[in-house]
């Protein structure tokens, strides 16, 4: 009984926390590589949802091709944000706080006044429930747990091994001295923002299908985006898998012995404390 | 990040003055000319939010980018209107103690908080932010919770000898006079605080940590000073707004709302002690006038912010100096790239 | 002239940083700008680089107008800029560090070559090739600043205060890499306090004072100037 | 400092504003304004936009009657909607613009609790007649000291009350239930009414989950409620995103038993949240509007919420019956005053809903008889269809 509790707990943290991790990657990349906390990272998430759904669902086309078409749209979406919203203000960080919640009102708004706030959901990707001795998961979620698992080894594959992301990992670090070097700052930050977005989208339609679809699906996800990133370590992007493991412990086991209201705190104080011990986060580079 | 400096005050000092003077003169002959009790009402919202916007600047200008300031408020609004429920002590004395129960967790949270300086503090302070919001929420039994706290007592009737009794639930004028006295007392020593030495202080470790520490400026210790002082006006302004509106909803102090006042400061701008008043200003009143709009309206206010960022870079309140550089030395029509 | 600078002003904002600064660096020279702290040296640099607009003037390079390209564009031309501070990627190893220098070139064979070179150029880097570049001493930085500015195959080389933090002995050091630089065919344009090493290693030289330019011509005369003697060398 | 220019703004702006918050000019003389309060924008936009929708549909129903006759003269409706935007200061700016800018004395909605509160607050020493839709059960949402408020349909406590009468009679083998509950505050009112009502009927309350407002995967409360090994589940509260989620977690994690919700809510959209493969054996307080159960009223909505928006939703009907009890009112009182209303009201034993006759309770519950109680219907999800149950009378005392 209480192992089967157990058990279960262990499979609802691997799954949110993967759910989680999904959720924050872009977002962490966006914050390593251009320095910017893009608090529209939410709402282009949702965005991406939102595509993912009409298409899937209204023009009726392949399920997975929609995600794929969706990915691709925000991810052009990205470079449009990036070349207009983005790069006059890189080094102004009070212009870009100002520039992505500006965006998240505009895209909020845009899809209420278009779509309509209707709750909506994308069905199942992946059909069905797999059941084993007392714990189940369901197929979507398990298809989260895989493609974010890939993803993220993807995007840190990506960083380490390709002369592009080198140049990333170059700006992250020292934006003028890359420039210097004869990287295309500008371009590097184009490609970073589309990918950001385009991870943004596959997370936004999964969550689609696990949770649901609403303009403010993003509220609560962009809390939790930014949880995982300052765990991790800003510019950090494999400390985001630990910064998700820790949060997604923390949602998925504090319900069973704190009820309601008292979860959020708890998770909130132990999250201040390992801040406060490792102010620069598990993986962060700097205070 | 950096809050502006001050240029120097030239010999126009007899101008500021009566300008001053003219200014508070026509607030306090507004309500002659607005008869709409729902205008008087958006302007006592604006002056609540000014305070708080304001005590948002005095943090900010000592170099922290504070994301939980509502939360103080929130604090402030809650500790008054229990203290004042609960206990039936009189506003009078609870909007103070809501300033200072604001204050003492703003210090408590402030401390292990200079640890962390720039984007890391402003993340942590987001965490403390809903930490208060979630402490909100866990003590249902004095909060009401999501749903909220109703009951809270108005101010009470002062009578002056020789005066008519100025009754707050008659009508919102006494209640519009009452902020606007609150207002300008509060501004009055915020800007005094920032003129000061302590503000100089501020601006140095704003400026440069290590540069400040190495002049003997103790950073933790001002640095909590500023926290203390926001967080006091953050909570006389919530306190007010709680005796003002008699609801209370944990959910109006939560992490959107504290970005809401980060907005009214950034778009008025950092650079001036009137940022935040501009900045509030035009955001709380024109989406109010743009109500009609309905589910169009969040584009108003998107579109005030962007506006703003694209074409005033120092915020509302720096386009008055940026008109005035035009006029002045038209010469250096090219600025130089920002470069950190 | 490889680089011509006419009339270069630079304001932020209302301060003025450079007023009318003219210089030339010839094919195969080195030219030095001596000046104290906050004199608008690095300035002058930042322009040449792309990283700073300028408000007025004109820059050429191998008679090209670059005022106004794109920091690569100005790269690829072959103007490479050593920035003050080194500016390395701290947490990128030392080979990882010398690619990004190379990040312009597409010919692999010949990245391979410059490769090989630089090492045994500063055959130290070799040994230290996986380690992180912040883990490196002060003199392994400068060298591996060097070594990344060839990377990019530099016509004109700007150096911005290499000495800066280096002990004596890699000062002295740093004249002869300099030297050996300069006998490969790189032009350099170094931008100096310690006017020591400036007077040894450059053929040319500016005094630069507040923004302006007071002292021009070959480092014979630098030598016999009062006012550098006075100034620079305390004499 | 700059001082001149901002004061020449600051100045510019307040007398605009002055200018513009002269008087507006009285409506025609023969125009009964009445007033909306939804979320257009923001938190229960989802929801509400559609209740919005509902009332604007019985505004003009009203109106295509003919109006309304007071002592002989004929009076249009006139729907007057503010926007909410989701937060209660938003409800407050909402209700002080109704109340002192377009003078209305009569306010149809708020449905989110919290802003029932806070539009309260305004509304209610204004002496506004409220229509309400939906509460909590708290007693400082609702009771004596609201005596403006009017509860114009089965809400929270009706529907937990008609949700266990139904629990018995289709499952009579079920001994004990869990119980799902957002941690909002209304947590110690519900609950005690809910074990007062099951314990009476002879069930044992397994355990009471509570949620966060903020949770995102409810997979956990489900994991801790499960280990209970409850019989049947009921959710009290929460909005489609909550119920669908919860409803397809449960099912996942292999519960077989019935699951009930006890507020009114939209089974379609329960149904795509959940997914078809989950949404089986679950109950909720709705009507169906394919069912030829249905009242006329109903029918008539349908086809006129299909002719104006496309689709009839199950809001819209909600939506429309405060308008429609009003016009029951007005025309019983021969008054628009409020006061006069709602003492009418309060006198009145029986109004007619949209869902049928309705009878005036809840004194014993809320401590104040302001409470329409009507059939309450009952619509359920099985094997990933909306089937029609049964209306179930409930009544408050």
């Amino acid at each position: 009984m209480i192992s089967d509790v157990a058990a279960q707990t262990v499979v609802n943290v691997l799954m949110l926390s993967s759910i989680y991790i999904l959720v924050a990657l872009g977002f962490a990349l966006l914050l390593t590589v251009l320095g910017i906390l893009n608090f529209a990272h939410a709402a282009i998430y949702m965005v991406g949802g939102y595509i993912c759904y009409q298409l899937a669902v209204v023009v009726g086309i392949n399920q997975w091709a929609s995600l794929l078409i969706s990915m691709i749209a925000v991810g052009l979406l990205g470079l449009f944000l990036e070349r207009v919203f983005f790069r006059p203000f890189l080094k102004d960080m009070n212009r870009i706080v100002v520039v992505t919640l500006a965006l998240i009102i505009i895209l909020q708004a845009t899809i209420n006044v278009t779509v309509g706030s209707y709750i909506r959901r994308i069905p199942s990707f992946v059909p069905g429930v797999l059941r084993f001795s007392g714990v189940s998961v369901s197929g979507d979620r398990l298809a989260t747990f895989v493609i974010g698992g890939v993803l993220l080894l993807a995007v840190i594959l990506f960083i380490r091994k390709t002369k592009t992301g080198l140049q990333m990992l170059a700006i992250s670090q020292d934006s003028d001295g890359a420039a210097l070097q004869g990287i295309k700052t500008h371009r590097i930050f184009a490609v970073t923002t589309a990918i950001g977005c385009a991870l943004a989208a596959v997370a936004g339609s999964l969550m689609g299908a696990i949770l649901s679809l609403s303009p403010f699906m993003g509220d609560i996800m962009l809390v939790k985006a930014i949880e995982i990133v300052i765990l991790a370590g800003i510019g950090s992007i494999g400390g985001v898998l630990i910064g998700g493991l820790i949060l997604g412990a923390l949602d998925a086991t504090l319900p069973l012995f704190i009820s309601g209201s008292a979860t959020d705190l708890t998770g909130l104080c132990i999250i201040i404390i390992l801040l406060l011990i490792r102010p620069q986060g598990l993986f962060g580079r700097e205070v | 990040m950096v809050a502006g400096e001050h240029a120097p005050s030239g010999g126009r000092n007899w101008i500021k003055t009566v300008a001053y003077a003219g200014l508070i003169i026509l607030l306090f002959l507004l309500p002659l000319f607005v008869d709409s009790v729902y205008y008087l009402h958006t302007f006592i919202i604006t002056l609540i939010y000014t305070i708080a916007a304001c005590s948002l600047r005095t943090i900010l200008i000592s170099g922290q980018l504070s994301i939980a300031h509502a939360a103080f408020m929130g604090l402030g609004a809650y500790v008054s209107s229990i203290f004042a429920r609960e206990l039936n002590w009189t506003p009078w004395l609870t909007i103070p103690l809501g300033g200072v129960s604001a204050m003492v967790v703003g210090v408590l949270a402030g401390y292990p908080l200079t640890r962390v300086r720039a984007i890391y503090f402003s993340m942590v302070s987001l965490f403390v932010g809903l930490a208060i919001v979630a402490l909100m929420g866990v003590f249902q039994k004095y909060t009401g919770g999501d749903i909220g706290l109703i009951g809270i007592p108005p101010l009470p009737s002062i009578t002056i000898p020789g005066l008519p009794t100025i009754n707050f639930l008659s009508s919102k004028i006494p209640y519009y006079y009452f902020f606007l006295l609150l207002t300008v007392f509060c501004l009055m020593i915020l800007h005094s605080l920032e003129n000061s030495r302590i503000g100089m202080s501020w601006k140095a470790i704003a400026q440069s940590y290590l540069v400040a520490s190495s002049v003997g400026i103790n950073e933790a210790g001002f640095r909590v000073l500023a926290l203390a002082v926001g967080c006091f006006f953050a909570g006389i302004a919530g306190a007010g707004y709680a005796h003002y509106n008699m609801v209370l909803t944990r959910s109006s102090f939560g992490f959107l709302s504290s970005v809401n006042l980060l907005i009214y400061v950034l778009v008025g701008g950092t650079g001036s002690f009137f940022g935040p008043i501009i900045g509030t200003t035009v955001l709380v009143i024109v989406p109010e006038i743009f109500r009609w709009l309905k589910t169009f309206a969040p584009f108003v206010f998107g579109g005030i912010m962007l506006l703003v960022v694209f074409f005033m870079p120092q915020g509302i309140a720096g386009l008055f100096e940026q008109v005035k550089t035009k006029f002045l030395h038209f010469q250096e029509r090219k600025k130089p790239r920002d470069v950190s | 002239m490889l680089l011509r600078v006419k009339d270069l002003s630079v304001y932020y904002g209302k301060a003025m940083a450079l007023e009318n600064v003219s210089l030339e660096v010839a094919q195969g020279a080195v030219v030095t700008i001596i000046g104290a702290n906050g004199a608008g040296k690095s300035t002058i640099l930042k322009v040449l680089s792309g990283l700073w607009p300028s408000t007025s003037g004109e820059v050429y390079f191998d008679n090209k107008k670059i005022e106004g390209m794109e920091p690569y564009e100005i790269v690829s031309l072959g103007l490479v800029h050593i920035p003050e501070g080194r500016r390395l990627f701290p947490y990128l190893n030392v080979l990882e560090n010398l690619k990004l220098g190379a990040s312009l070139r597409k010919d692999k064979e010949g990245i391979k070559q410059d490769l090989e070179g630089v090492f045994t150029h500063f055959p130290i880097l070799r040994d230290r090739r996986k380690q992180k570049a912040g883990s490196l001493s002060g003199g392994e930085q400068m060298m591996l600043a060097i070594a990344r500015g060839l990377m990019s195959k530099p016509r004109l080389l700007l150096m911005d205060e290499p000495t800066l933090g280096l002990a004596p002995v890699m000062v002295v050091e740093l004249v002869s890499v300099i030297q050996a630089i300069n006998k490969t065919g790189v032009s350099v344009l170094l931008v100096e306090q310690n006017v020591f090493l400036a007077l040894q290693v450059a053929h040319r030289g500016y005094v630069l004072e507040v923004g302006k330019v007071i002292l021009e011509g070959n480092i014979d005369q630098f030598r016999d100037s009062d006012l550098v003697k006075r100034a620079y060398l305390g004499e | 400092m700059k001082p001149r220019g901002i004061f020449a703004i600051v100045v510019c702006l307040f007398g605009a504003l002055a200018l513009l918050t002269q008087p507006c000019l009285a409506g025609e003389p023969k125009t009964l304004k009445v007033g909306g309060l939804f979320c257009l924008t923001g938190f229960g936009s989802s929801a509400e936009t559609y209740i919005a929708q509902g009332a604007k549909l019985s505004e003009e129903w009203i109106n295509e009657k003919g109006g309304l006759t007071i002592k002989g003269e004929k009076y249009k409706v006139e729907l007057v909607m503010e926007d909410m935007k989701g937060t209660a200061d938003g409800a407050v700016a909402a209700a002080t613009k109704l109340v002192y800018d377009h003078k209305v004395k009569i306010v149809i909605g708020t449905v989110v609790p919290f802003m029932v509160q806070a539009a309260g607050s305004v509304l209610e020493p204004a002496k506004v007649l409220r229509l309400v839709l939906y509460n909590c059960g708290m007693p400082s949402e609702y009771g004596p000291q609201t005596p403006y408020m009017f509860l114009t349909y089965d809400s929270t406590i009706e529907g937990m009350r008609a949700a266990l009468d139904y629990l018995k009679e289709a499952y009579p083998k079920v001994k004990n239930v869990a119980y799902i509950i957002p941690d909002d505050g209304s947590v110690p009112y519900l609950d005690k009414l809910f074990r007062e009502k099951a314990t009476s009927m002879g069930y044992e309350v397994a355990t009471v989950g509570k949620w966060a407002m903020t949770t995102q995967d409810f997979s956990p409360i489900i994991t801790k409620v499960l280990a209970s090994k409850p019989e049947a589940i009921a959710f009290a509260n929460g909005w489609p995103q909550a119920t669908g989620s919860m409803l397809k977690i449960i099912r996942d994690m292999g519960f077989k038993g019935p699951v009930f919700g006890c507020n009114y809510d939209d089974a379609y959209q329960i149904m795509e949240i959940a997914g078809k493969e989950a949404s089986t054996d679950f109950f909720i307080h709705q009507i169906d509007l394919d069912s030829p159960d249905m009242t006329p009223m109903i029918k008539e909505i349908k086809k006129r919420a299909e002719a104006k928006y496309g689709k009839a939703y199950g809001m819209h009907i909600w939506g429309f019956n405060p308008l429609y009890e009003l016009k029951q009112v007005i025309e019983a009182a021969q008054s628009t005053d409020s006061t006069v209303l709602k003492d009418t009201w309060g006198k009145m034993k029986t109004i007619d809903t949209v869902y049928g006759p309705g009878r005036m309770g809840g004194l014993k519950t809320y401590g104040i008889n302001h409470t329409v109680c009507a059939p309450c219907p009952i619509v359920a999800l099985m094997a990933g269809k909306v089937k029609w149950v049964k209306w179930v009378d409930v009544y408050s005392p």
